[in-house]
């Protein structure tokens, strides 16, 4: 049914002088359907009020009718920039209710695959953001290497965005024979890329100003608002869920986990491209040491979970997904909620754009890297 | 009648049409367009009688400054886009009166001066230079005193803006703090009566 | 900490809170009308509840009552803990935690879009992502939409 | 030395030859009026060809390669497409200025076309004020800028409008600053003067390192002054979706667009009379030989080939850099660009008076 875009005017309550602007639901920045209605008083934001839902399926509800191994597939359209990190969570609650041993063939192919999607989506939130700036360029940059991303997942999954890949007890198929080379060879390439990206945005004078010391996010705003990933971290808060609740075998490889203490946009940027190189610190460690043996545990062809309350975590490139299924014993979910990322980071922008410009909302909502399906749901 | 003359009233009725439009049109923002056609109007007519200088000073002085600052302030005003009401007949009334004094004044000024015949010849001829020299002249005829003057003049003109733009926020406060905390917004609860009194910690 | 430590620990600050160690984390359940003053001892006292991580509701129409379902974390101790609290399903309303834990409000905006919680003292509830004009909430088991839903 | 003067010349003789003098300057007027035009459309057409394949190239993609050899008719049939599609005028805007809006900055960018010299003796209108004419003129444009942003009746439109504004009225002082310092050193206002006064060497080696400043002052300040990135503030498609022109479509949007490209030829032109000796050939001091092959470069060659360098030059900066948000770009102005071109001018001057410079 289709409804009418609510356009937001002015209320009477406010101020004479403040410009009432509706930034969406179509805009450039949103990189969506998101509509935040700002209040300016001249370049200078009041007051920030995101209205959201413009893509909400309801996905909650839909996963109430669906089996234990159809709901993870819908969940891969939430934060379809780490569908494979998203579907690994849904994997793990259900196998968290079963009980089940997963192979640890599967488990290092899990913790690759997600790696990969983590760089895939950083790469589309560096070239969006740096366009979210008024830089063109870096945007076909970072499409160039997520590019080979995508095909080396096409090669193994069949498909580049939803990959519908992890199955309760493992993954769906075995690697393509290509994978190890591929990636080795992205690997190689990567790294002189990194290099690059710094070369042409890190650097630069204008994007420093433009982001230092803008939206800035306190160590215990971040806690309060619950914001999880790079936007936490950035903040100075420890919420990698890889090293605090460690899953699969990131308790076997060493990475860092990236802390910046500025909470800027800035320090939000940096933490990313960080994390660019301890994503390819992990791949670099498990892409030779890939066990062999079975992709996935033996499993009945329905899947009855206990009854009992079930919650399971994954870091997205988000942030802090959690996945929390309410079972009556059933062949479906009670009830499932899904705590993404996106949602809690959102929730901090007004607190942070207050004050600032218009500009500035920019660089913030670039930084918070903010995928709407995944806010809707 | 020859070209140079026609076009010469061309330009006249342009510049008259668009200055009545610029004081009879309800919108501001149109009469500050028309003010705007009106003054490129009176360039036109110095570019006619071939004193290009004082052209391009106006088109610099007035079309792009004086017309761009006041196109800046309705912009800032409320009621740019809405039609003024119609003037009551008093005020109509008098304006005309005004009109009438101030165009049989001009008119008897201008009908006392004696012009001379209008020659083919350009009638004078001023390189830029010698403008500015005399510009910045100190002896006879020479304009450094008015020139400074006016400058001073700009000067305070400038520091006047900026101390009334520096009012919008006032010292030691940062917007940032002005903006509401969480739980204090404007938002009121509409939905449910209030029952319980329940003190909420306001920390910030 | 252990689940036991916690268990005394949340004896001391609300005595009537009953608990079960079933799940991964220990659950807490206490009452609507203690819910506010327990949350501000959750936060500010001994256990330093300071992320909420999850905040949900759950609708059992069997039992006519709706769970709120509580997530925190402390980032300095590092344990985990579940409250819950039960609401009646025709009247739902609880104090808002918003003033607590700035992620409610947003969380709260969604509950009470989707279920109809109603929050006490909330800054700004209104339906966050439904149009205003929506009737009814689509995650109560009993909300029908010959429209709108798809049967899967 | 080739040289087209001979060609208008023989034009021009013809013309008063056969008619009567009044027919002759009508029927010279409408000659000009038809060029002006037809370089108008060529160049709209050869600049955003040009400007769309430096961004494929520095996007390490291919650009326009379908419409055509290499992609070179894929303008054209933009602007056909531009020209079929309906104007909309949106409802509550205030449909007269929105029509006359991109007009006037069109004609804008029109007049300043009459004091370039193209080439030697080729020139529409060798005004004694050049300079001074074409500050004079281009500060028209900004109005057409603020009407279309407010007739729009659109809320990012007024902001981009307002942006533009206070933009251009900032950078223009700095652009004036640094023409005058070349005035100074030329000691006239007249383009083909200033073009003469180049015989022996350009300004931009002759005056020292004060007149590098001001030409960098230049570069930057006409950039902004055009809206181009990274100042391009009053469209920042990122933040007010379109800014100005966010409301129009077909052929007015086309004649905003076309504006903002000849814009970007007219400054870059000036720019490369003043500093870069317009169409005077490369020549080095007392290197008889070299100086001599030089002229044979057409002049027409010269002047289009400094005026395209620097065209590719701001689109080099538009294809590199984020965007200034709007107080750095004006604190940029007034508190590093300007009070830096003003005491350069002292300098300049300083030059000018001792006669240091080459």
């Amino acid at each position: 049914m289709y409804r009418e875009t609510q356009i937001i005017e002015a209320d009477n309550k406010a101020d004479g002088d403040d410009l009432v602007i509706n930034v969406g639901p179509q805009h450039p920045a949103t990189h969506g359907v998101l509509h935040l209605v700002i209040r300016l008083q001249g370049e200078t934001i009041q007051k920030v009020e995101p209205h959201l839902g413009y893509i909400h399926r309801s996905i909650e509800k839909m996963c109430e009718s669906l089996s234990y191994r159809q709901f993870i597939y819908v969940t891969s359209r939430m934060d379809y920039l780490s569908a494979h990190i998203n579907n690994h969570a849904c994997a793990m609650c259900v196998e968290k209710a079963l009980q089940l041993e997963v192979p640890p063939r599967a488990r290092v192919i899990r913790v690759l695959m997600d790696e990969l999607t983590r760089i895939a989506s950083h790469e589309l939130w560096w070239g969006a953001m740096a366009m979210d700036l008024g830089a063109f360029t870096p945007f076909f940059y970072a499409f160039r290497e997520r590019e080979t991303i995508n095909d080396i997942m096409e090669e193994t999954c069949g498909a580049r965005l939803t990959m519908n890949y992890m199955v309760p007890g493992g993954v769906m198929y075995d690697l393509h024979p290509n994978f190890q080379q591929r990636v080795k060879n992205f690997i190689q390439l990567f790294n002189n890329k990194i290099d690059e990206y710094d070369d042409l945005v890190t650097g630069n004078i204008i994007f420093q100003n433009r982001t230092k010391g803008v939206g800035v996010l306190t160590k215990e705003d971040a806690i309060s608002f619950g914001c999880t990933g790079p936007v936490g971290r950035a903040s100075g808060v420890s919420c990698d869920i890889r090293k605090l609740y460690p899953y699969e075998v990131y308790d076997k490889v060493s990475f860092d986990e990236i802390i910046e203490m500025g909470g800027d946009s800035f320090s939000r940027y940096l933490v990313r491209i960080k994390e660019l190189r301890q994503s390819i610190r992990i791949i670099e460690q498990l892409i030779d040491n890939i066990p062999e043996g079975d992709i996935q545990a033996k499993t009945k062809a329905v899947l009855k979970l206990p009854k009992g309350e079930f919650y399971s975590r994954a870091e997205t490139a988000r942030g802090e997904l959690g996945v929390y299924i309410v079972s009556e014993g059933g062949t479906t979910p009670y009830r499932i909620k899904f705590r993404s990322p996106g949602f809690s980071n959102l929730s901090a922008l007004d607190h942070i754009s207050r004050g600032s410009k218009i500009g500035d909302l920019m660089a913030i909502m670039g930084t918070l890297d903010l995928v709407i399906p995944d806010i809707d749901r | 009648m020859d070209a140079s003359a026609i076009i010469f009233y061309l330009i006249s009725a342009f510049i008259l049409g668009t200055a009545i439009l610029a004081v009879t049109s309800q919108k501001i923002f149109r009469s500050a367009i028309w003010l705007l056609f009106s003054l490129v109007g009176v360039a036109a007519l110095y570019f006619w009688m071939q004193v290009e200088f004082v052209a391009a000073v106006q088109i610099i002085v007035y079309v792009g400054g004086v017309v761009v600052l006041i196109i800046f302030s309705i912009f800032l005003t409320h009621y740019s886009g809405s039609e003024m009401p119609k003037p009551p007949l008093k005020r109509i009334l008098f304006s005309l009166l005004a009109v009438l004094f101030g165009f049989s004044f001009s008119y008897r000024i201008i009908a006392g001066y004696g012009f001379n015949a209008a020659t083919t010849t350009k009638p004078f001829n001023v390189p830029v230079s010698a403008i500015g020299e005399q510009m910045l002249d100190t002896k006879k005829y020479g304009f450094v005193l008015p020139f400074e003057v006016v400058s001073m003049l700009l000067l305070a003109a400038m520091v006047g803006c900026i101390v009334i733009a520096m009012r919008s926020v006032p010292k030691g406060t940062s917007v940032q703090k002005q903006a509401a905390p969480i739980g204090a917004n404007d938002g009121t609860n509409k939905l449910i009566p209030e029952t319980k009194d329940l003190v909420i910690e306001d920390k910030s | 900490m252990t689940n036991n430590e916690l268990k005394d620990h949340i004896t001391q600050g609300q005595p009537s809170a009953v608990f079960d160690e079933t799940g991964e984390w220990l659950n807490v359940q206490v009452e609507a009308g203690e819910w506010k003053a327990f949350a501000n001892w959750l936060r500010h006292d001994a256990l330093q509840m300071d992320y909420l991580f999850c905040l949900t509701c759950i609708d059992w129409p069997q039992t006519k009552h709706l769970m709120m379902v509580y997530h925190f974390t402390s980032t300095t101790f590092r344990h985990n803990v579940v409250i819950k609290v039960k609401l009646d399903r025709n009247n739902a309303e609880i104090e808002t935690v918003s003033d607590i834990w700035r992620t409610a409000e947003f969380h709260e905006r969604e509950v009470y879009d989707l279920f109809g919680v109603r929050f006490l003292h909330h800054p700004d509830l209104r339906r966050l992502i439904l149009t205003d004009d929506f009737e009814g909430h689509p995650l109560k088991k009993d909300f029908e939409d010959p429209v709108n839903m798809i049967k899967l | 030395m080739f040289s087209l003067e001979h060609i208008t010349n023989s034009i021009q003789q013809w013309l008063y030859s056969t008619f009567s003098p009044t027919m002759a300057l009508i029927l010279e007027c409408a000659i000009v009026m038809l060029l002006v035009i037809g370089l108008f459309a060529t160049l709209g057409l050869v600049l955003v060809l040009m400007e769309r394949k430096v961004a494929a190239r520095m996007q390490i993609r291919l650009g326009p390669n379908r419409v055509g050899p290499k992609g070179i008719l894929q303008t054209t049939a933009d602007t056909l497409k531009l020209m079929m599609k309906e104007g909309l005028t949106p409802n509550g805007a205030d449909k007269f200025l929105f029509n006359l809006a991109p007009f006037i900055v069109m004609i804008a960018a029109m007049l300043i076309l009459a004091p370039i010299a193209f080439a030697k003796g080729f020139q529409i209108w060798d005004i004694n004020i050049g300079v001074l004419y074409v500050s004079a003129v281009s500060s028209v444009s900004v109005i057409g800028i603020l009407m279309a942003g407010w007739a729009s009746n659109n809320k990012y439109s007024l902001l981009g409008a307002m942006r533009s504004g206070a933009q251009i009225v900032s950078y223009e002082l700095s652009a004036g600053l640094s023409i005058i310092s070349i005035v100074v050193l030329s000691g006239s206002l007249q383009i083909s003067e200033i073009v003469a006064s180049q015989q022996t060497g350009w300004w931009l080696f002759r005056g020292h390192i004060p007149a590098i400043i001001s030409f960098v002052i230049f570069i930057i300040a006409v950039t902004a002054e055009t809206n181009r990135a990274p100042f391009d503030l009053a469209e920042a498609e990122s933040e007010l979706t379109a800014g100005f022109h966010t409301e129009y479509s077909g052929m007015k949007f086309a004649l905003l667009f076309l504006a903002e490209y000849i814009n970007i030829f007219i400054v870059c032109a000036i720019g490369a009379t003043l500093f870069l000796g317009g169409w005077m050939p490369l020549h080095i001091g007392n290197w008889e030989g070299f100086n001599h092959t030089m002229d044979y470069v057409p002049s027409s060659v010269w002047f289009m080939g400094k005026t395209f360098f620097l065209i590719f030059l701001i689109m080099w900066f538009r294809w590199t850099f984020p965007r200034l948000r709007i107080d750095q770009l004006l604190s940029l102005e007034w508190k590093y660009l300007l009070p830096i071109s003003m005491f350069n001018l002292l300098l300049i001057t300083l030059i000018a008076i001792m006669g240091w410079h080459f």
